[in-house]
């Protein structure tokens, strides 16, 4: 157990630095000068020379990128050029406000999805079921920003009940999390039930209800932790996209966090920005993913075990 | 899903019902079977035979320019002259949606068709081959996964730039690793599976065992793919082209004309929302139909 | 007479298709008399296992059991509202399958689910639970068993797993075990001990109802036996008057088959065809396609089952008179 | 005796258990099988019966010792070296639903392997002998066109022996053959077993569980426990007169359709399998030997015999 949760932390740490890398190419064959791109037409040579020596941009791109990191692990991401500030401090201040968007819509998604789920699997057909798979096709079909855009207009614009945009309050969370969060209730929904109508057919079921289990027992007791095995992967996975959706509600409801910051960096063609939020965003997921991989681990004894 | 469920009750009951089991139906049985029992699936296939029929015949089925500019007449509400209201610049929302469907549709479907020939190739190859290459293309996908879609979307259309070519690229580029993943997956359980150790003792060659017994088994399961990686395409453009960083006008995406619109959000919602309706009711009927062809096809697939 | 622990008259069951009700068991009585063991044979897809699922009330949706009456300890319990019916599961009858890997809950320690059984039935703390479970465990024959109490099934041999099984249906001393095919998936070493195991719980007075394919088994366990074939009863008889006298053709076949495996020799005697589908059953008897006997009337309709002699029944046209010769 | 057609020396094969652990499926084991006879394997799930019958086909490479075929050594070969000898050595397996391709019919079935030896030139020729092949084996020409699903466990399994012997191999494989089938059914394809032997003349090396299935049908009979080969002599001898202990239980242990012979005493085997992962030192089943001493916790007994007739044990029963 402790062993291949090491061997999952050295995985973690050689996906990161691969991202890294990645980005970092990507990001340096841009064809023009950065710099010159940065400082507007109206820069002369010199100091656009004097500026790239600076950054380090006229050395090699193997030292430049091992400086990168060097200084990454040191918290330094580089200095934004278009808003002039470190990345960092301006990750910093984002961070706190895409990490309470994201915990509020994950809470929505996976309580309004689970308890979808159940609810759905066990009156299976019913009209429940159907109402509750009806919402979540909805939730996993409409774009996330017509969600955001289609709240804001209606509960923000029309009836007043809550702010149009900006944190403020808590209040101010609430249209983002549900648009945020809709897509993933869905599909964890759709999960929940398929994995639990499945479950409820193994055998071990029937074991149960051959020692005298009732259907509230049997799913309580037996179905649900079997169940949930599929459902945490997803739920880790889920992570990832909350992030991407971020970035869109984000704009919508004009929240500083770090997805419209990466827009704002990409508007602003500004590198050192652009490459620490994407940066940052994966090293939130790949940690989700970790933590889903030990959770995995307390939940299914198989796993706990064997290597 | 229900073909699962059949097999496991008559497991249970060890009864026998030889038809009804039905392990491998041909291809033409199962679509007819999915006919008769999902008419959700079938109403989906309808629908999304319109759309392309809507985008390929736009020129025929406009009823005005889809360029022209008219101001007399600029952000008129959905009515009798214009069946879904004109925008700011007056020009007719249906002409436009009818023309952007076929930006839209594209963007669904050629880079889907790309992701998943590269996705396919290396997933079954990495699987199939086991090693160092299946070590390599799944880290390498472990690292495509780990950065948010749309992170990595925009970072790829940053250093291509704009432009429809490299929207197909960029989301060709997001989305083969989810692909690769899966397949490789079932390549190997494949590999393991009796008929393909049976083809081996036979001494048929590894190029062979790959075409001819691996492929067609994982056929089904691409089918089902490609079905539900078109809606995921058309999710991921509408959103970059939204922010703006997508398809450029003149080209018009139903993505781009939300983003136009939402500046009009309060007076002429319309703007917004019938393009988004629209993206809604293509990803629908596709997600319905990929589940309908996932429940004849491949059970498997559904926790994925 | 003696006192029957269970008794099943007239049951039905199948399936709903779109062709039509799959008929999976029909007209099927069974009689378990107390303390003793009771055989149903049959070939896969005959409707044995269905059966056994009838009586316990663990029909899977859409299967369902269609008529017929179960009689446990002296009532009827087939029109019980499922919470009674639930209330007997376990306490007063119980049953194991054939699958030991896939039929405990991977995620719950062994011990745990034998307790389960315990406090379903009988109101006792945690701790004591937990002690009959070890009991049981011991009882049983699984050796150290407080620390195996403490292991997860996939921790387990598939003996061990097979013994926990029974442990759980026993934990509560019921009067009736079924035991769907229990040995199928085990090693003949391992089968031995449980098999030997079953005989020690039918010697402690618990009636078990043995479902099997295996004529090996029934031969060493049953006292009495049901021969089943596409659904139906086709014979029953004492275990030794079955094995000694077979009337039906079918379960000539059948210990022919066993048998001149057995003798040694060139060919080994078979039956012909397959086991029919139940969907396209054949007019008459179901057993006439493959029978070398048949005649014009097999082919028609469909025999009784009728009694041949004392506690012996056989549901062929032909079996009198076969019976005397 | 017969000439020898296929001989393993020392074979072992050990599989990754994860943790630097390693499953011990088949330990040093050394065996002859002669041109035209039957042998049989027996044992219990675990004991390594089938990862031995892939070793000796070449499906799986050995992680020690030698195979030899016809004398020639073919575990060293290279893939394309040893693939125009594939066609002598033949696998028939156990799941008739899963060793058949479900999407290819009959025909492609039954030709592929025609094709990968190149054995007939056109394609009426291959038809030609496909049906030939169904006659053979008793699949009614009418089914050329079939799928796989549209057959039952028996007509299947037929289906797959036909592949089998389509490229006239020199021994084949039975991997538990008959197990997946009923035994009405199992009869039949026993039947058809012998009779393809008896008119084309190749080996068979038997691997099943069930004992009276590989009295009936081998010739010799090698009984495995835990990786290795603890007795091997003629199928009477060893039926008759087990030598060693574990052989004794497991004969004992299987029930007998016959009630008239119930309640005799059968002594029962006690204890839990030994760990394949960590087997036991010195002899594999002194854990659970009645009659095991403190030399056979330490000394692994050898095979040794007079004739045929072999035991791996240190005090063999008489």
């Amino acid at each position: 157990m402790k062993q291949s949760l090491l061997r999952r932390f050295i995985q973690a740490v050689i996906v990161l630095l691969g991202v890294a890398l990645m980005i970092f190419i990507m990001l340096r064959v841009v064809p023009g000068n950065p710099v010159a791109t940065m400082m507007g037409e109206h820069a002369d040579i010199d100091t656009i020379q004097r500026m790239t020596a600076e950054l380090g941009l006229d050395q090699p791109i193997h030292v430049q990128f091992a400086r990168y990191v060097l200084d990454a692990l040191r918290g330094d991401f580089g200095t934004s050029y278009s808003m002039g500030k470190p990345v960092s401090q301006l990750m910093a201040a984002a961070f706190g406000n895409t990490l309470a968007l994201a915990v509020a819509a994950a809470l929505f998604a996976w309580v309004v999805g689970i308890a979808c789920g159940i609810v759905a699997a066990v009156r299976k057909n019913g009209l429940l079921d159907h109402l509750f798979m009806g919402f979540s096709l909805l939730g996993v079909s409409m774009p996330v920003f017509m969600v955001a855009m289609l709240l804001q207009y209606v509960f923000a614009y029309h009836l007043h009940w809550l702010p149009i945009s900006g944190v403020d309050s808590w209040k101010g969370y609430i249209l983002p999390a549900i648009a945020l969060g809709w897509n993933s209730a869905g599909s964890v929904a759709r999960l929940v039930r398929s994995t639990l109508l499945d479950v409820l057919q193994q055998d071990y079921i029937d074991t149960a209800r051959a020692k005298g289990r009732g259907q509230p027992g049997i799913l309580v007791l037996h179905a649900l932790r079997n169940a949930m095995l599929p459902v945490m992967t997803m739920m880790a996975m889920q992570l990832s996209s909350l992030l991407s959706g971020a970035v869109i509600t984000e704009t919508v409801f004009s929240i500083n966090g770090i997805g419209r910051l990466a827009v704002q960096a990409i508007s602003g063609r500004d590198i050192p920005l652009l490459q620490g939020t994407a940066l940052f965003t994966t090293l939130v997921v790949v940690l989700g993913n970790l933590l889903a991989d030990s959770l995995y681990a307390v939940l299914d004894p198989r796993i706990r075990r064997e290597a | 899903m229900r073909l699962n469920r059949q097999r496991q009750i008559v497991e249970a009951h060890d009864i026998r019902l030889e038809s009804q089991i039905g392990e491998a139906e041909r291809f033409g049985d199962l679509m007819r079977r999915m006919a008769r029992e999902n008419r959700l699936a079938m109403v989906s296939a309808l629908v999304i035979l319109l759309f392309i029929l809507g985008a390929v015949f736009a020129p025929l089925l406009s009823p005005y320019s889809a360029s022209e500019m008219d101001m007399l007449h600029r952000l008129s509400p959905p009515g009798a002259g214009h069946l879904l209201g004109t925008d700011e610049g007056g020009r007719d929302i249906l002409s436009r949606m009818l023309y952007g469907s076929r930006v839209s549709l594209l963007v669904g479907v050629v880079p889907t068709l790309l992701s998943m020939a590269l996705g396919a190739a290396l997933g079954m190859l990495a699987g199939f081959a086991g090693g160092w290459i299946d070590a390599l293309v799944m880290r390498l996908a472990d690292i495509m996964l780990a950065l948010p879609s749309m992170l990595l979307a925009m970072v790829i259309m940053y250093t291509l730039g704009d432009g429809l070519i490299n929207v197909f690229l960029t989301l060709s580029l997001v989305n083969w690793a989810s692909v690769a993943r899966i397949v490789r997956s079932q390549t190997l359980s494949l590999k393991k599976s009796e008929y393909v150790e049976a083809a081996r003792v036979i001494g048929v060659k590894r190029p062979v065992i790959l075409l001819r017994h691996i492929l067609p088994n994982c056929l089904p399961t691409l089918i089902v793919l490609f079905t539900l990686n078109v809606p995921a395409a058309i999710l991921t453009e509408s959103s970059l082209s939204f922010l703006g960083l997508g398809v450029q006008p003149p080209n018009a995406s139903w993505g781009l004309m939300v983003n136009v619109g939402r500046q009009y959000l309060y007076n002429a919602p319309w703007l917004s929302f019938v393009p988004s309706a629209a993206i809604m009711l293509i990803v629908l009927a596709f997600n319905f139909l990929g589940d309908g062809l996932r429940d004849v096809l491949d059970p498997h697939l559904k926790n994925n | 007479m003696e006192p029957m622990t269970l008794r099943a008259v007239g049951l039905c069951a199948g399936i709903p298709t779109q062709k039509g009700e799959i008929r999976a068991v029909n007209d099927v009585s069974i009689d378990v008399p107390a303390g003793s063991i009771v055989g149903i044979v049959g070939e896969s897809g005959c409707g044995k296992s269905m059966t056994a699922r009838a009586i316990m009330g663990l029909m899977r949706s859409p299967a369902r059991m269609t008529g017929g009456e179960i009689w446990l300890n002296g009532r009827d319990i087939a029109r019980l509202p499922e919470r009674q019916r639930r209330a007997l599961r376990g306490s007063e009858m119980s049953m194991i399958f054939q699958e030991p890997m896939t039929s405990l809950n991977p995620v719950m320690k062994v011990g745990r689910q034998v307790a389960e059984a315990v406090r379903l039935h009988a109101n006792v703390s945690r701790q004591e639970a937990d002690r009959r479970a070890v009991e049981m465990f011991e009882a049983v024959g699984i050796s150290d068993a407080a620390s195996r109490a403490r292991c997860y099934p996939h921790q387990l041999s598939g003996g061990l797993r097979q013994r926990v099984m029974i442990a759980m249906a026993m934990v509560c001393r019921p009067k009736l075990l079924i035991a769907d095919e229990p040995t199928t998936a085990l090693d003949v070493t391992v089968e031995a001990q449980i098999l030997r195991l079953m005989r020690n719980l039918c010697d402690a007075g618990t009636s078990i109802l043995l479902i099997s394919h295996n004529l090996g088994v029934i031969a060493q366990l049953c006292d009495y036996v049901y021969v089943m074939y596409a659904g139906r009863i086709v014979e029953q008889a004492g275990v030794i008057k079955l094995f000694d006298h077979p009337a039906h053709p079918y379960t000539r076949g059948l210990l022919n088959a066993v048998s001149s495996l057995r003798r040694g020799g060139e060919r080994l005697d078979t039956i012909n065809g397959v086991v029919p589908n139940l969907l396209r059953l054949p007019e008459g008897c179901s057993f006439s396609l493959r029978c070398d006997a048949c005649e014009a009337r097999c082919a028609q309709e469909m025999p009784e089952l009728r009694e041949i002699a004392p506690g012996h029944k056989a549901r062929c046209h032909l079996a009198e008179r076969e019976a005397w010769s | 005796m017969s000439e020898v057609l296929l001989e393993a020396r020392h074979l072992s094969k050990t599989f990754p258990a994860g943790r630097n652990r390693r499953v011990h499926a088949v330990s040093d084991v050394s065996l002859r099988l002669f041109a035209g006879e039957t042998l049989g394997l027996v044992g219990e799930s675990g004991c390594g019966k089938s990862t031995l019958g892939r070793l000796l086909i070449r499906l799986t490479a050995p992680s020690a010792g030698e195979v030899l075929l016809r004398g020639e050594r073919i575990d060293d070969l290279s893939e394309a070296a040893f693939a125009p000898r594939r066609r002598q050595l033949q696998l028939i397996f156990q799941d008739p639903y899963a060793s058949l391709n479900p999407r290819m019919t009959v025909r492609e079935l039954i030709a592929e392997p025609l094709k990968t030896c190149r054995a007939c030139p056109t394609r009426e020729a291959t038809t030609q002998r496909v049906l030939e092949l169904m006659d053979a084996v008793g699949v009614a020409r009418e089914f050329l066109y079939r799928y796989p699903h549209q057959f039952s466990g028996g007509q299947r399994q037929r289906i797959g022996i036909a592949r089998a012997i389509a490229a006239e191999p020199a021994l084949i494989v039975c991997d538990e053959p008959v197990s997946a089938l009923d035994v009405s059914v199992q009869n039949q394809i026993l039947n058809l077993l012998r009779e393809l032997q008896a008119s084309r003349g190749f080996s068979y090396l038997f691997i099943s569980h069930d004992l009276s299935v590989v009295r009936h049908i081998s010739d010799r009979v090698c009984v495995m426990f835990l990786g290795r080969i603890c007795e091997t002599g003629p199928t009477e001898a060893i039926f008759r007169r087990p030598r060693h202990p574990y052989t004794r239980f497991l004969l004992d242990a299987v029930p007998q359709p016959d009630p008239h012979r119930r309640g005799e005493s059968v002594r029962l085997l006690s204890g839990e399998l030994p760990s394949a992962v960590n087997p036991p030192d010195g002899c594999r089943f002194h854990t659970r030997c009645p009659y095991a001493t403190r030399q056979c916790a330490s000394d692994e007994p050898q095979l040794h015999g007079e004739g045929e007739s072999c035991v791996a044990c240190h005090h063999p029963l008489e």
